[in-house]
Parts: C-alpha cells; structure tokens; sequence
C-alpha cells in the first residue's frame, strides 16, 4: 500500500523532486496519520458506544445531552481531557511518568500497520504480519509497568504488577490459538490467512450445512481456538472479567490512578486501540476478516432470505416464550433481503468482499467485550492464572493437536511423503 | 543462598477508597497480594449522636436516630421509638403496629438490595447494582408517599407515626410485591448463581459461629455462619409473633458455611422472606385507627433505665437508655450492629488477598453512619 | 432463667461482691463491685447453667456530678439459653477510673471499651489496644461526661456554632 | 471430573447471566432514569397534615412560614432539633390591632424577625406539627440554587463562603418599625424604671421620716409596693 501510494504520487509531475525514498516515506507519513486519526476516532466512537451499551444494559440511558442522542459527549469529553491541567505527583519519577502513556499508546497504534482492512488496503503486508501484530501488542506490558511504577503510588504499583502477570500469562493462550489457524494455512501473512478463508464450503468439513469457509465453521478445532483466543484476548486488553490492572473497586484505578487529563486520555486512547486490534485480529484469523459471507450476487440473496427466515422465527420464539413482540431484527433482515432481491447492485455490494465486512466483525467482537465487561464479576488474580494455566493452555495444546488430526483425516496433509 | 529482603507494605485502604463504603480507612499490612493484618481506622463519621441524644428532648431524637443507620431509618426509628415506649408503658394501637412493621420490613428489603447490589459492585459486576437500586427506588416511592422524605424519614414516633399512610399505599405495596419475586430471580441469574461470583465469594472469609458470637457479630452475618438467631424471633418484639416466616441460615452451598457467599445469598433469601412479612402485615392491616392516638402529649419517662434491643438490616441494635424523670433523656448509648460486624474483619479478613478483604467488607455490610454515630 | 434467678445464683456464689439488684427497672440489672465484675463475668460465661456466650452492648455513662460515679453496664446474652442478664459497676474515683477489661472473655469488648474510654475516659487495665476509637488522638477531655465543657478551638478550627 | 464440571457450570451460568444483560439490552425503552430537567418526577400538590384526598401525604422540601398567620409562639424553635430556627418578638402598642391569623386568633406579639436556616435545616418536619396556626409547613420547593432571595450582588465563590443566600428571612416587620417600637418599649420600661426608682426614693424617705414613729408597726406595706 505503501509502495502503491508512493509511486501514484510520482505520477504527479509536480512531486518528481520527491525521489522514490522521499515519495516513500511520506507515503510512510500519510499512512501513520491516517491511522492515528483511525485510532482517536475509533476511540471516541467506541467510546460512546461502550456508554450507550452499558447504560441499555442497565435500565438507563446514558449520555443524552451533547448533541443528538449524546453523540458528541465523547468529543466534549475528549476536549475537556485535552485542556485539563496536566499533574505530575511531586514524587513521581518523572520521566518515566511522562513516557510510559506514549509507549502503551505507540504499542498498540503500531500493530494497526499489519492489519488488512481490505483486499487492498493493508499498510504494510508483512509475510510476519501475525508475528509482528502479536509481539508489538506486548509491548503494552512495559508502558503499564513503567506508569505504575514511575507514580509512586501503592495502588499503581500493584496494578501494574498484575498486569504484567496477566499479560506475560495470556500471551501463551492467545498464540498457540492463533498457531492452531496458522498450521491450517501455513503462513503468517495476515492477507494470505484471509484469502484462505474464501468460498462456501460445509459446516465443520461433513456436515451439509452450506456456510462461509471461515475457520470458524471449517473446523471444530479451530471454532474452540477462536473461543481459547477470545477468552485469552479478553485477559490481554485487560477488559472485565479480567480487567484486574485497573480494578475500579479494588485498586482505585490500578496503574492509571495518578493519571489525569491528556495522560489519562492517553491510556483510553490505547486501551480501545488494543481492544480494535483484538477484534480485528479475531475477525481476520477466524471469521474471514474482510470475506463477504456470500459468493456470488445469487448468493448474498439466499443468504439474506435465511437470515430473515430466521428473524421471523426468532420473532415467534420471544413472542412465545416471554410474551413481547421484538420487531428490529425481523424489520431490518426482511427490509435487507428485499432491497438484495430488488436490486442486483445491493447484493454484489454484499457479496464483494470489504472494508464493510471486516468492519461488522470486528465490531462484532467488540460489541462481545462490552458484553461481557457489563455482566460479570471480575476474577481475582489467582483465578484469573488458574484460567490461563490450568484451562486456557491445555485446551489450546491439545486443540493444535486437534488441529494436526483433523487435517489429516480431512486430507488436507498427508502422514506419508 | 541468600534470603530476599522482603518487608510487608502497609496500604492505606481509604478513607476515600471506592469499596470502604464511606469514609473508612482500613490498615492494611501486606505481603504482595495478600494481606497478613488489617486495622480498621473508623471515627471520620463520627456526629456525636450520643452527646447530641443528652442534649434534647425524646421526640427530637428520632431524627438523630434516621441518620445512624441512613439506609435503615425506619429500623432505627422503630427501635428507638419501642425503646421509649417501653420506659413509658405506652401501648399502642393495632394499625400502628402493623404500619411500623410494613415499613420496617420494607425498609429491610431496601437495606438488604444495597448491600447485595454493592457486593456485586465489589466484586466487579456492576450491573446487578444498578437493577438493585431500581427496585430500592420503588421502596423509596412508597416511602415519600408515607412520610414526605426518601431517605431520612423521621416517620416513625414515639407512640405512633407522623402521618397515616395515604390513599393508594396499600395497593402500590401490593404492586411492588408481586413484581419483586421475579426481580430476585433476576439477581439471582446474572449474579448469585454467576460462576465468578462464586469462585470470588465462595469459601472466601469464613467465619465459624463461635467467632462470630464471641465478637458480636448479629444479624444475617450470624445467621450465615449457621447460628438460628434473629431476634424477631427469639425475642419477638412489635408483633413479629403473628407472621409466619422463615429465619434463613446459611447452608454452606457453595462453599462453607459462613463464607461471603452465604452472607450474600442469607440477605436475598431475607428479602423474600421480609416480602412475605409485608404481604401479611398488609392482609391483616386494621382498617381504622388513628396512628397518633397513643402519642403521649409530653414525653416525660419516669426515672430509671431500658436496655431494648431490636432487628435491624445488619444485626442487633439496641438503645441503653437512662431516664432520670425529665424530658431530655440521661443516656442514650446506641449498640450498633455495624460496629460489632466490623470489629471482626481483621480475624476472617487477614490471610487473604486484597481483593478478598474488599468482597469480606462487602459481604459484611457495614454502614459507616451507624459505626461512627 | 430470669434475671432474678441469675442474681440469687450470683448473690448465693459471690456474696457481698455483689452490691444490689435494680429488679423494678425495665431491664433488670445487678451492681457488682468493680474489682471483682471480672470475675464475676468469668463465672457468668463458663458457669453451664448461665452460658452467656455474648456481651450484647458495654456501655459506659456518667451519673453526673462530683461525686456522683461514672459506671460500666453490661448487658449480656446466651445464644444457647437465650435468656438476658445486665451487669453494672459503679467507679467512684472521677479522675482516675480504672477497670479490668473484659475483652479477653469477650472480643465484643475491645471496641466498645475503647469506644467508653475515649468517651469517658475509664480505663481498661490489661486491654490490647487501648486508645481512642471515635474521636481524634489528640482530643482533649471526655466528651460524654457530664462536667465536660466544650472547647473553643481544635486545631485552630471553631468548634462552637456560630449564629 | 470436578475439573471438567468446573469449567462447563462456568459457561453455562455465564451465558445464563449474558441472557440477563442482553434482553435488558434489547429492550431500551425500559429504562427508568428520568431526563432530568426536561422530565421531572410528578411532584404532587401535596398538603400539610393527614386527611387531604391525595397520594402523598406531605412533602418535606424547603420549609416556609405564612408570617401574616405566626403568632409568634416560638413553638416551632423550641421543637427544632438543630436550631435552625430562630424567632425574635416584641409586643404589641397596647390597644393595637396588629390583625388575626386566619384561622381567627388575635395576634398579640409583633414577629421582628422570623429566620430559617436552610442549610442547618434537616427536614425532619417536627417543627410543623406543634404549630397552633398551621402556619409552618414544607413546601414542593426543592430546588436552591437560583439566588432569590440574595440581597445583595455576591460572587460564587462568596456565595460558596457564606450561606447568607440559604437563610430565609419571613419577618415583614420593617428595621424602622422595629427601632420605633424598640426605642418606645426602652422609653416605657426607662420611664417605668424612672418611676419605680423615684417612688422608692419616696417611700425611703417617708419611711425614713416615719421611723421614730413607725417602730412598734414594721408589718407597714411599703407604699412602692401598692
């Protein structure tokens, strides 16, 4: 992409001066800027979202002052953090007080540089983008230990050893699930994993169940990695049941508690940036990342059919079981399915593949992770090992075995020759 | 090999800390996560309710009483107000009676959902709060339609009550009733039975029963460690003798018996038991009767002294009270429940890690109006 | 057992150590002579026809006046029989009121004899911990105490309400 | 196999509580919280007292006096529990009408001044009920912040400061009317005192005069006592 930006900027006469190594690098430039504004967007958006959907949880409303339905409560809030007076305790140290926001920022920003969004659009298309992508993100365990421990407070001290515990601990699970889809494949390249998962096949290889040839549905295998890796992932943006680090009732606010204003913004910044990046990652390796799950225009028709099919029977479930009548997901499908049967264009603009597609996956899994932060209890620090340790690391060894035995039997390997 | 020079962290745990639940400072003295010694620090509530009791007449007193306990007032009031009446030899009406007890309980089902909500908070879950205060808030309606105030209520009096309930009460109370057992079952879905919320609170800071007693400890703490003693009914005072309910012990489902699971799970299992109560007290509520018919013109106990204890949310209150013949009272010691419950926290609490001294604190449910006074 | 009971078995055991019994007041309670109301409360814990297990509330308060004495009360319960008895001691020394704690019987004690020393001042000789609970460390005076007077200013802050 | 239970009751009562959220979720229209200014909790016409046809019985906002109806008792200051009342009379010129109350009774003492602290008051309503005229009451006011009944132009940070903004003064009693009547009652009692002293000037000397002849007769009333 890099490469594709710089050379179509040459074509300019006017940019000739530039050279091949300038027009480069500020290709280089116009790509990170893109993305940071990808990533403060996605912050403030996510942000509101995550208001919205705790509140909906809980009986309330949530923001509903600043603009329309509270839309731009996030940018207000964000201007506030922007001007707030910026503390440093007199007994911190302060250079590493200084840093250590920008170093769990810069982690997380970066992994954005290997994440295809869509068949094209991928700023740097490493053949190690899942290497790169998995060891940058751990780069956030310093920048929290450095901020806990640069604030000189009890609290952040004790939140940024956890978090170093639990980051060090659910690497292990997150890799050896993601290892279980690369053995399928038998790359690393991020764009290569997803044109793998292209086409319809059956359900779990056998079963006569047409579905998209993601990994999910392909394997059982690799439907329990995506649900090791969703879990370890979970631990890994330090979000409820594990959000431990910043333990709002125990730790005050963990490695964060001295923060304030623009640092403290900092740290919101990075944390749904990383939260992106786990959901991005989960959309890419097992659901197809930017793959429509319909082939062909025929395709996306049938599909949007049975998903309405579905919406009505979903309808008539609830109706029966609690006695309401729950109308949005029946109208919307319905209203879709038509327009795909109506006009040709709407159903090959759901079928081609997409920024589209990996977008409502990602946000899938993140609507999963507030989903998850609003229902339960948060773990204590053992159990939260027991979990990766004792559950999350046998189940992924013995899936990635799983994985080996189920590519033989389906013939994808050979044992002999 | 050389030993690694490790010291134990002493932590100050409030007094502004999210889960000490008000202004408590607990020391604690930890070895990494976990905590070998916690000293409470309480007193930053303190509001001299006792000097404040020597200082004014009977009746005014009762409002002082309302902010001891600011999630129980109405309990409060109504230990206050039996205790006086003992010393004076009131009896009171029928209706007043029964009003007293529908607002006792339901204040009790009120207590009880803030202390279940904010354990859930302890222990991270944040939205079994929120449905809880939406049930506390159709209590706080019934209450503002009584006595005019959501929280301080100063409803209940000596020898009767402030007002009579208005039209409409008793059939709000029917309504909030029918739909509260499925509210339980709610809590009990997305938090009581959640297998988190098990392994933080299962098994955590058991407290056997002669621990319990020896410091003190009443109400559904006690009741969770397995001892049978409430005293609505081992002493019933009011009329509790004409209802028919159960006193919930802790099983030990999950875990032990006395752990913070059953602290826990005893008070959600109260809640439906004090519904039970209103429902009754509602059914056999006297229609007539003048709710200030016993209300002594001037408060004046003859010279001697009360010690009269009642239920409240949190365990046993009691008011030491000496007269010596005039209207303001001599003494007024007030026994409060909290107190005593707290004092035990460094025995169950230490050994364990921080995350479980704030689910033992949680699970204890202390209110810092009522330990400081 | 009613309280009376418990008296006569007390009176009967500790003769003269008990002073009287106050059977007209609304909660019955016996006077028993400082010195010896650990003893006494030794007996009524272990003793297996009385079994008081638990020390509901000990309550300090003062009859007010020079020579009128500030006293301890002690209002106790038996989960097992459940049945109720009180005790009270009388301290006639004003300015140095000494006696022995019970918080090694019973753990309910510790706090609410701090919380009677930091309100009246009485001291409790052989309790662990014995300082003030309620109040500041640095407070003057017992404040509960009937010849307490109020003072103007702590820590440079007014304390008398201002009209 | 504890292990493998373990781990199934883990994602069964997991999902059993995500159900819980998640219906919440769909179903928005349920929530309970008000928008505050624009919706406001129904706050009934509430009356004083027991016996009025409505749902409330009483409600327990700021607390107001009808001056024209306060008889000056001092009944209410007495039953506040933290002082936040505070009420200063004078009597009445003698043979002065300074008009009755409504429920018909005579006013005899003037109210120079009739203060109520809000911010000590703890709405406990005790002061209402012994009140003779029904004249103090609660009233649905709860809201304080709009400064008017300010004096004076004060800044925030003063009004912070000071809670003169929080004391409701009732008393309609104009400062020269209560000077007036003030300098008369010190005039009268002056003159009262003047005559007193001078009648015990008197009766010193007459009993100084009638001495001699007075001594078998000490019972004699003082003529200053007549």
């Amino acid at each position: 992409m890099i490469d594709a930006i710089a050379s179509w900027m040459l074509q300019f006469g006017a940019l000739n001066w530039l050279g091949e190594t300038g027009a480069s690098l500020v290709a280089v430039a116009l790509v990170g800027i893109t993305l940071f504004i990808f990533v403060a967007a996605n912050a403030i958006v996510l942000v509101y979202v995550e208001r919205k959907v705790s509140a909906f949880m809980q009986v309330r409303l949530g923001p509903m002052r600043v603009g329309p339905m509270g839309t731009l409560q996030t940018v207000a809030d964000a201007l506030k953090l922007l001007v707030k007076e910026d503390i440093i305790p007199q007994f911190a140290d302060k250079v590493l007080f200084r840093v250590g926001p920008w170093v769990i920022l810069i982690s997380a920003f970066v992994a954005f540089a290997a994440i295809p969004f869509s068949p094209t659009w991928v700023p740097a298309d490493m053949s190690i983008g899942l290497f790169y992508v998995l060891s940058v993100s751990s780069v956030v365990v310093i920048g929290i230990v450095m901020s806990g421990w640069a604030s000189n407070n009890k609290w952040s001290l004790y939140g940024a050893m956890r978090s170093a515990a639990q980051i060090v601990s659910y690497e292990i699970p997150v890799g050896l699930s993601l290892l279980a889809a690369v053995a399928v494949v038998g790359t690393l390249n991020l764009q290569e994993l997803i044109q793998a998962q292209a086409g319809v096949g059956n359900l779990f290889h056998w079963i006569p169940i047409p579905v998209p040839n993601w990994f999910i549905f392909n394997n059982p295998f690799l439907f329990i990695a995506a649900f090791v890796y969703l879990i370890a992932a979970t631990a890994e943006v330090n979000r409820t049941p594990f959000d431990i680090p910043e333990a709002e009732s125990e730790l005050v606010a963990g490695f964060m508690t001295e923060f304030s204003g623009i640092r403290w913004a900092l740290f919101f910044l990075s944390e749904y940036a990383n939260a992106a990046v786990v959901a991005l990652l989960t959309a890419i390796v097992f659901l197809g990342g930017w793959q429509s799950p319909f082939p062909d225009i025929q395709g996306a028709r049938i599909g949007m059919s049975v998903l309405a099919v579905l919406a009505i029977i979903w309808t008539f479930y609830v109706k029966v079981k609690a006695n309401r009548l729950s109308i949005y997901p029946l109208a919307v499908t319905v209203v879709l399915a038509v327009l795909a049967w109506l006009f040709p264009a709407f159903a090959q603009w759901l079928a081609n593949p997409g920024l589209l597609w990996i977008a409502i996956k990602g946000g899938t899994i993140i609507f999963m992770l507030m989903w998850f932060r609003w229902t339960f209890p948060r773990l204590r620090v053992d159990q939260l090992m027991y979990v990766s340790w004792k559950v999350l690391l046998p189940l992924a060894m013995i899936n990635l075995a799983g994985v080996a035995i189920w590519m033989w039997l389906t013939g994808a390997i050979n044992l002999v020759g | 090999m050389t030993r690694l020079n490790a010291e134990e962290m002493v932590l100050n745990m409030g007094p502004q800390h999210p889960s000490t639940h008000g202004v408590l400072r607990l020391k604690l003295k930890t070895d990494g996560e976990i905590v070998s010694h916690i000293e409470p620090v309480i007193g930053y509530l303190h509001r001299c309710f006792e000097k404040h009791g020597e200082n004014i007449e009977y009746q005014m007193v009762t409002p002082f009483t309302d902010r001891c306990d600011y999630l129980a007032s109405m309990n409060n009031a109504h230990a206050y107000a039996m205790a006086v009446e003992k010393l004076m030899g009131i009896e009171l009406p029928e209706r007043v009676e029964y009003l007293r007890i529908i607002f006792a309980e339901l204040q009790r089902i009120a207590s009880h959902l803030v202390a279940v909500g904010t354990f859930g908070l302890d222990v991270g879950a944040i939205t079994p709060f929120i449905y809880c205060f939406r049930e506390r808030e159709t209590i706080l309606d019934l209450f503002e339609m009584a006595s005019g105030a959501r929280l301080l209520y100063n409803y209940i009096w000596i020898g009767g009550l402030a007002h009579d309930i208005p039209p409409g009460f008793v059939e709000k109370a029917y309504e909030f009733l029918d739909y509260f057992d499925d509210r339980v079952r709610e809590y009990n879905r997305i938090l009581t039975g959640n297998k988190i919320f098990i392994e933080r609170a299962a098994d955590v800071g058991v407290m056997p029963p002669e621990v319990a007693i020896n410091y003190g400890v009443t109400g559904p703490n006690l009741r969770a460690s397995g001892v049978d003693h409430d005293l609505r009914r081992v002493q019933p005072y009011s009329i509790y003798d004409r209802f028919d309910f159960k006193t919930i012990v802790g099983q030990g489902e999950m875990g032990t018996v006395g752990d913070c699971w059953d602290r826990y799970y005893v008070r959600v299992l109260e809640m439906e038991e004090s519904a039970k109560i209103v429902r009754q007290a509602l059914d056999q509520l006297p229609a007539e009767g003048d709710v200030q018919a016993a209300v002594p013109k001037k408060i004046r106990p003859p010279k001697g002294e009360i010690y009269f204890r009642s239920e409240n949310p949190r365990g046993e209150l009691g008011y030491y009270i000496i007269s010596d013949g005039s209207n303001v009272p001599f003494r007024v010691k007030m026994r409060s429940p909290a107190f005593c419950n707290l004092s035990v926290i460094n025995e169950i609490g230490a050994g364990w890690m921080i995350s479980d001294v704030i689910a033992i604190l949680g699970s204890l449910d202390i209110v810092l109006g009522e330990i400081d006074r | 057992m009613t309280e009376a009971a418990i008296y006569d078995l007390l009176a009967e055991k500790f003769g003269d150590k008990m002073v009287e019994f106050l059977g007209e007041e609304k909660t019955p309670i016996a006077v028993v002579q400082p010195a010896h109301m650990h003893e006494i409360l030794t007996f009524l814990k272990t003793d297996e026809h009385l079994q008081f297990d638990s020390l509901m509330s000990l309550s300090g308060f003062d009859l007010g006046g020079a020579e009128q004495p500030l006293g301890v009360a002690y209002h106790l319960h038996s989960m097992s029989l459940n049945h109720y008895f009180a005790v009270k001691v009388l301290l006639e020394d004003r300015e140095n009121p000494k006696l022995k704690s019970v918080s090694d019987l019973f753990r309910t004690a510790d706090w609410h004899e701090r919380e009677a020393y930091d309100m009246y001042g009485i001291t409790f000789e052989g309790h662990p911990d014995l300082r003030r609970i309620l109040l500041e460390d640095d407070w003057e005076g017992y404040p509960l105490r009937k010849d307490y007077v109020q003072a103007e200013f702590y820590r440079g802050m007014k304390i008398a309400k201002e009209k | 196999m504890g292990y493998f239970k373990n781990i199934a009751d883990s994602v069964s009562t997991l999902i059993t509580g995500m159900k819980v959220t998640m219906g919440y979720f769909v179903r928005p229209r349920e929530h309970v919280t008000l928008q505050y200014p624009d919706e406001q909790w129904p706050n009934p016409k509430r009356k004083i007292g027991v016996g009025e046809l409505d749902s409330y019985n009483v409600i327990r906002s700021k607390l107001h006096v009808d001056i024209d109806d306060c008889i000056g008792c001092k009944k209410c200051e007495r039953a506040c529990p933290v002082d936040c009342i505070t009420i200063d009379t004078l009597k009445a010129d003698k043979g002065e009408d300074i008009g009755t109350t409504k429920n018909g009774t005579q006013k005899r003492l003037l109210v120079t001044r009739f203060t109520i602290d809000m911010t000590e008051c703890m709405y406990c309503d005790l002061c209402t009920f012994p009140c003779p005229e029904d004249c103090i009451y609660m009233t649905p006011d709860y809201r304080f912040e709009r400064g008017d009944n300010q004096k004076t132009e004060i800044s925030t940070v003063d009004r912070w400061r000071n809670r003169q903004n929080l004391i409701y003064e009732y008393a309609t009693v104009p400062p020269e009317e209560v000077e007036r009547r003030k300098e008369a009652i010190e005039a009268e009692q002056a003159a009262k005192l003047a005559a007193a002293e001078k009648a015990k000037a008197a009766a010193e000397k007459k009993a100084a005069e009638a001495k001699p002849a007075e001594k078998e007769n000490p019972d004699k009333p003082e003529p200053g006592e007549e």
